[in-house]
Formats: C-alpha cells, structure tokens, sequence
C-alpha cells in the first residue's frame, strides 16, 4: 500500500468498477473483473447484471471466484444455462451490454494476445492459455474494457499473436473485419485509463491515477503514447468503495483457506 | 437404442476407451470427471486425442503421463493459479511425447458440441472475427449466408468417439440427472458415439424438476458409481471445490520428477474410484 | 438493458404491438396466449404478420377479425379436430381478407427461433430433403457444408417485432418462469424486439430449480398478471386443457356469421382478461 | 365392429403396434400413431421409447393425448425439452429408431402430401394443415411407418404435393436427394400392410389383414397396386391387445368427457 492509503491494483479496480452503470448487463471473467464488477453490484449500480461464462445468470457471489465456474457462482445465479446456451443466445444474441477483458499483451489498437509469447505458433516460447471465451466477447458486447497492469512487456507494439480483435489496424478497419460493435472503448491499467482516438482508433491516456506521472506511463508502454489533450487525474477511490472492496477480499481468503 | 450398462469404473473404462480414440472429458470448473481420468491413466491408453473446453489439472496429468497424441481445447490453463506446466512441456519441449494441438475459441467449442449432439457436420455461428486463430487452424472455415451475404465461421462439428462425464444422480434404470453449472456434458454425451458417466450415487428416483437436465439411459453406454469422482473440482449438493488443491497442484506439477512421483502414489498404485486425496 | 414494466394487459399491448407488426405468438399446446390474442383483436390491430408454428384457434380467430395481412406457420390446424375454418377461408376465399402465407416445416422454424434467439442471420439445419416446399417458398435455401460439401437447408432467422408469451408465474422484479412443455418460447422473446408476457400469478419467489426455464427481466418489455390467460389451452401446475373448448370451436367457425356473432359477444364486449368462458 | 369381433380401424392400430419392437426410440404423433405406440408400450414392448414433437422425451400417458402437447404427456415424461432442442438434439441427432407419419395422400413411393389438395398452392381447393415435424421425420428417423385408412382419394397416382420425402422416384432417388436413413420401410392401413420393393422401392401389399379381399385392396388404391409373391395373412389382434386398446380408449374418453 502507497502512503496514499490504498494500493495501485485497488486504484485500478475501483476506476473499472465505476466505468460499469447500473442496469447494464456485463460478461465478467475471474480476477480483478470480478473483483471490479462485483465491488459495482455492491455500491454504486446494485442493479448490474453479471454473467459468468460458465452459464451463470445474474449472479451475485458473496465472495469471489477463484475459477470460472465456482459453486458460489450458481448458487446465487438466477438462473444456470448450458455453456453453448451462453454462448449463442446471451452472448451472440447481443445480450451483453460491457464484456471485461484481461490480457498477456495490448497493442496500441486494443487487439489482444492470450495465446503463444516468444518463437512460433507451434514451438512457442511461452506457451499462454488461449483464446477462451475472448475472441467472441470481444465481438459480441456492445463495448469491451480492457483491464491490464502496465508494463512494456504487457503493452507492446506488436503482438505476437491476435487472439482477439480491437480495432484491429485503427480507422475503420474493425468494422471492416466484420464486427459490429464498439470493441475497446476503454482500459483501465494500474497506472492510469485510455480510450480510443475516435478517428484512428488508437488508444490515449485520459485519465492518469493521482500521484503516478507521464513518464512513468511513457516507460511503461511499449510504443510512443500519447496523451489526451485533456487529460485529467482519475478521481481517488472513495472510503466506501475501499471498505467494500477489502471486504469483498477478505471474505474470499476466508472461504478459500476455509477448503484447504 | 440400448439402454446404460451400469457397472464398475474399470469396465467401463475397459469397455469403452480404446487406445487412438478421440475422447472428450467435459465439465466446466464444476463435475469434472477426475476419477474417470486417473482410471484411463492407469489402464495405460495411448495415442489418444484430447478434447476439453479447459484442458486443467487432470489434462495436464493424462499429458504428462503420455496418453495424448493430441489435444482439441479452447483454454489451458489453472483457474486463477496460472499455467499447465505438463501441458507446456509437452507443447514447448515434446515431454513425454510430441502434441500435437488444435486450439479454437470457447465459442467455437461450444458450437461444435452443440452441432455434433444435433448430428450435424459443421457449426455455423459468428466468431473468429479479425483474430489469427484461423491462421493456425485449418479447421475453421466459413459459409456465406445466403440471405444477407454475411461471413459466418465454420468449424467440423465435435464427434468424439467417447465421452465422459461426473454426474450428481444417476437412476437404477440408468437416466441421469445434471444440475447446477451444467457446461456443455450433454452435448459432448449426445455428440459422442460412446460415453462413460461416474456419478455420485445411483438412486431409486433422480427428483428433477418438470425440466431437469437429463441423459436418457438409452443415450449412454455405461454409468458407475463414483463418490467423489469429481474431487478436486466439486458436485453441487455434494462437495465443494477443493480450490487449495488447485494452488498445490503447481509446485508439483513444475517438476517432471515431482509429478511422475505424485502421480506413481496418488494414483498408479490406488484403485479405481479410491480417490486421491 | 431495462428491466420488464409490469402493467395491465392492456397497456402492454397499447405500448407494444403497432398495426403492421410482425407478431409472434408462441405456445405449442400449452401456454397459448389467448389472452393477449383477444385484447390485440379488441385494440382493433390490422395489417399483422402473424408467426406461430402451430396457429391453432387463436390465429383462426385473429385472422376471421382482420387483424392478419400474412401468416408464417408450419401446422395449422385444430389439433384433434380438424380445420381451421377461419384460416381455410382466408386462404381460399380471401374473407375477410386475402392472407399472404409463408409455409415451414416444424423444424424449420424450430430452428428458425433457435438462429433469431442467437443473433444469427440464418438458421443452418438438415432438412427440406426432397420435398415441394422449397418450390413455393423463395426464403428456404441451402449453403454449402465447407468440410463435407453436403448441402445443408438455410432459412431467415426469425426476428419478430413482438414476442407474446403466456408463463406460471412472474416475481415482482419481472423475472419470469416456464415449465412443463416449453414449447419455442424462451427463443420467441430473445428472437424477439419487444416482447409481452402474461402470467398467471405475479410472486415473491419463482422457486424454480437451478437450472430451471427463467427469463431474465431484462429481456421482457412488459409483463401483466392474467389468469387463466392460456384458457382454453392450459397452464401445467395451474388448470388443464379444455379439449371440449377446442371440439365446440368447430362448428362456431364454420359459419361467417356465427363466428362474428361469437367474437362479438365473447371477445369484443369484454374487458382485457375477462375470458371467453 | 365386424362380426370378427373387431374393427377394421383396431386391425390396423394393432398391427402398427406389432411393428414397435421393444426398446425402440419412437416419434409418435396425435391419433392412431399414439394408440399404436402406447398399445405396444402395454403390451409386448414395456420399453419402448415414445417422444411426442412437443419436447416431452420417455412419457408414459395413462390416457391418449388430443393434442401433441397434453399435460398428460409432460407430466408422465422423463424430461421435457424446447422444441428447438427436440429437432436438433433428438431428431436431428439421429436419436429416433421409428418415425409415425400419417398423411392426406400417400403415392406408390411412400411420399406425403398433407399440404393442399387441388387447385394451385396459392388458390388451393382444400388447405391442409401442412407439414408440421413430417418432413424432418421423413428424413431423420432411422425408418418411419405410415398410418393411412385405404381409399383411392387418399392411395393416389400422383400426390398434388409432395410435403414429405418416401422414395421419391423409386430406385436410388431418396439418397440421391440426400437422405440418409431408410425411409418408409412399411405402410399400414385398415385392409393391409405394404413394403418396399427392395429394387424399385415402390410399395406392394405384404400381408393382408384378416376377411379382405385383394380386389378390396385393388379398388381402394388409386394407383395399380402390385401384391407381394409370398403374401401372407395378417395375424388376428389378440384378446389381449383389443382389451389392453378399448381399455385405453376408455380412459381417453372418460378423461376427455371430464374436462368439459
């Protein structure tokens, strides 16, 4: 924790809980997503919908998931449906208002890479997870938001491999590929949140988290970022969402050392 | 159509997976078939190719042990821990054997089980837009639709020859009862020519609501009775996740002696469905 | 996305249906929205396309009134009894008006909901084999499977305007819960851009299972408490079919005069919800 | 009733029943498919399978359905699905063993025609309910039986229209329209049964039921009818079977009177 009285990951997942509205319906997937869409559910949109891929419908966990698919997931959905129900009638059926990504690698278009670091596809040499439910969230939602901690081996200038599309080479060139949703319309790093240019499509810094500098993002991004000519400092977390937030956190140690 | 054998793990394993077989072991975070896993580990099948949406910890063990020839998966990795340090071995150093893979999209997979249960030979949906996953896999295509002239991926539906899933309930004519995080087990059972089910217990009657989720007996090759057989992924109603050893698992499975140790004690010398906890 | 205004029928249908409207009104024995039909009949809707796969007496007497410009069908009949008198004199006799048909086979449209509820533009499918309704019906074609080569049936995917439904049961935050024969209901309102549902009883608690048939508020525009709003088809849990409803039906429809005289006393001189007992 | 004791019409319920063999998976539809089905169910076949196109998979009804979706049939179920789910999973997926079909007019080839009978199909003389689960059954079950009382309207030359797929031409038609199950591999009616001729798959009178004559048969089929070589005589309905159907047939009555 900074002397400021709250750590960079907290400041990043309180500024992408506060991008979600009340009432919108979000894909979450496990991780600092779920800590940011669940701290929302319980401060400022009580009324957010949360889905998981697993099939869980309107879910409100207590604690959060360590994988996709935890009981606690079903247990407090509204509802459970089959993985390809999900796939086909919530996501593709364009139910999904915001899809929260995660990622290896960004490039400065937003396009992401989960799937091979390093070599070749075939003899990589860092063999990543994969594609998982990505590729179609990022298609799918109505807008995505890429939650990522900054670094220039995480934000870089080209991707060893597009596991899924941003706004592939800026301009139109998204909706060209055929998509025909907004894709990334915001990432929040630990550092500080971007959003596209709305002409070339790249993303900008916007708002720079209280105490962190433009060099600092500079050194941490590996291509030449650029700045909005309004950039503002990101608001600081308030009390409330700080106490909900470590709470939320809390809980989940407990239930998670409570299975040993 | 036959009705589900019901008998021991062992037989149905010996009955029904056979050695080159491509064989999909389904259950998504929730009723994984871990018991039925270890059985197939310990009758020793080879050259088998792999499919799971989320190839975890028992792909990463039937990899590491040299049953696979290939995997079909659309994300591998430990939930919420990192890699598979089995299946990166065998992927970026050919241990024990070469791997081959074919990699899709959660999407994809889920469209291809749901057209192999519906006996179609392609999954039609939109997907892989802009991405390089057709780069790599010559198996994902597309159609036009003949209507608005739209691109839509297609990929071979999914027709394994076997699969196998945990279930909570299995009746004693031999119907079975998922509930909960249910995935994609009933596709993969009715898109597969064979399948094995473990299940928790055989009861006189499975107490499903009007729409239950249920595998008619007559869907199904073999049921055993398995308790536990999901352990160290959980059964709702029953278990719950053993998350601790999912953590455990890493340091174990980083080593290639450490893992052929744990998997010697855990789960070559112990029978079938004795667990291994 | 919003969540589901509850309000009275009326309402519903005055905010929701618009002359002109493609109108789905699904339901496959059970759970027919006769209801909503009739009030959609009193607000004197016209130029209606008319969806349902089984149009049963709820369409012979939409249609008999002028409320249809087209239907879209695949089984029209009085299950059990025979004709539907009203539909029969539309098509052949173009009383009240003449009536546009587009003809499907069951799975067709099945499918056809199945493709609007996923957001897709076609519904893949194997079927039409053989037969004379692709002669007579331009939006049946067929693509190409990109592995095989076989040639597969593609039709539109149903989107409807309106989406009407009747479940059991609604909660008070506008969740809704199905069971019994679910018929194409749930993919009718995904498929659909506005959608009513009517239900028997507004709760505090669904009860349903964990993974039973509940559409999410959020995908429901309005919702109204209607009892016994399926009679004289049923609703499971709540009252049974009125079969000798359907055997009166007959010789009511026959005869021009005879119908006009019934909707008349039955359906335009009552209130929304009353009934037509 | 005949003075053999029974109807002409429970000949033919019983011998369509006969043809169900035990285990099967069977798609049954409203009328006399559901009485055959349910007959052999009580009788010689305790397993077999029935599923009605409405979702409802492994029911047992105690009384026979009017509708294809009667409460009965839901509450005597296995499960029930989504009709979506019943044509693609079950149907599609090849799951059905026997397919009953009925019909308006059947041809010499087991084609089906229960769409319009006369004029064009825009004007028709007679609008039939249309097709319904039968052009998917046609080609989907494993084999279908059709169910049709003889007449020369109904048994004709040339069907006005073809709503379901027999043997088309005869010969190799049926596959080289695609299809890839076996198609009707047996006609009942109130006088006979037919088959297919292995080669050109036209239908000729197998067995002829108990008291008719051939010429019977001859007039009431509109096309020139062809008998096998070896032709047998149906076997008489069992006292058994005409007790376990009227029984049936009562219950249905009784509980249909019931809901008025």
């Amino acid at each position: 924790m900074s002397d400021r009285g709250y750590t960079a990951d907290e400041m990043m997942t309180v500024a992408a809980s506060r991008a979600l509205q009340n009432g919108q319906v979000c894909f979450v997937g496990i991780g600092q997503p779920s800590a940011a869409a669940n701290l929302a559910r319980q401060t400022h949109a009580p009324d957010v919908v949360l889905i998981y891929e697993s099939g869980t419908l309107e879910t409100r966990p207590d604690v959060l998931p360590l994988s996709i698919g935890d009981g606690e997931l079903a247990e407090t959905a509204l509802t459970n449906v089959s993985v390809p129900e999900m796939f086909r009638y919530w996501l593709q059926g364009g139910r999904i208002d915001v899809g929260f990504l995660g990622a290896a690698q960004v490039d400065r278009f937003g396009n992401i890479n989960t799937t091979v670091i390093g070599g070749t596809y075939l003899k990589p040499k860092t063999r990543l997870p994969g594609a998982g439910g990505a590729p179609e969230i990022a298609t799918s939602a109505r807008e995505t938001f890429i939650l990522l901690r900054q670094s220039p081996r995480a934000f870089v200038e080209k991707l060893d491999f597009i596991t899924s599309l941003g706004h592939g080479n800026g301009g139109n060139s998204r909706a060209e590929a055929g998509a025909r949703t907004l894709g990334p319309t915001r990432l929040i790093s630990d550092l500080c949140q971007m959003a596209p240019d709305p002409e070339t499509r790249e993303l900008i810094v916007t708002t720079i988290h209280p105490g962190v500098t433009r060099d600092q993002i500079t050194a941490a991004t590996g291509w030449d970022i650029r700045f909005a000519d309004s950039v503002t400092e990101t608001p600081v977390p308030e009390p409330t969402e700080l106490a909900v937030l470590r709470e939320i956190h809390a809980r989940t140690a407990r239930a998670h050392a409570g299975q040993a | 159509m036959p009705r589900a054998v019901i008998t021991s793990l062992e037989e149905a394993v010996a009955e029904n997976v056979r050695d080159g077989d491509s064989l999909s072991l389904e259950g998504f975070t929730h009723l994984i078939p871990y018991a039925a896993g270890h059985e197939i580990i310990r009758q020793g099948r080879k050259d088998l190719t792999l499919i799971r949406m989320t190839p975890d910890i028992i792909f990463d063990q039937m990899i590491g042990m040299g049953c696979a020839r290939k995997l079909v998966f659309s994300w591998g990795g430990n939930p919420g821990v990192g890699s598979l340090h089995r299946m990166r071995d065998a992927i970026e150093r050919d241990w024990p054997l070469p791997l081959e893979i074919e990699e899709h999209s959660h999407g994809a997979m889920a469209n291809a089980y749901e057209a192999g249960a519906a006996g179609l030979p392609c999954a039609v949906f939109r997907g892989y837009i802009g991405n390089d996953l057709p780069k790599v896999n010559d198996r994902i295509r597309s159609v036009e639709c003949p209507f608005t002239g739209e691109k839509l991926a297609a990929i071979p539906a999914m027709r394994p020859d076997v699969a196998v899933i945990h279930t909570q309930k299995a009746d004693r004519r031999g119907n079975v009862l998922l509930e909960g995080i249910i995935g994609v087990q009933k596709e993969a059972v009715l898109a597969a020519s064979r399948s094995i089910v473990t299940v928790e217990e055989i009861v006189d009657d499975l107490g499903g609501g009007p729409n239950a989720v249920i595998l008619p007996s007559w869907t199904i090759s073999a049921i055993a009775a398995v308790p536990d057989g999901a352990f160290p992924s959980y059964a709702h109603g029953y278990y719950p996740r053993d998350n601790s050893f999912y953590k455990a698992w890493d340091p174990i499975a980083r080593d290639r002696e450490t893992f052929r140790a744990w998997m010697d004690s855990h789960v070559m010398q112990r029978k079938a469905g004795e667990g291994v906890q």
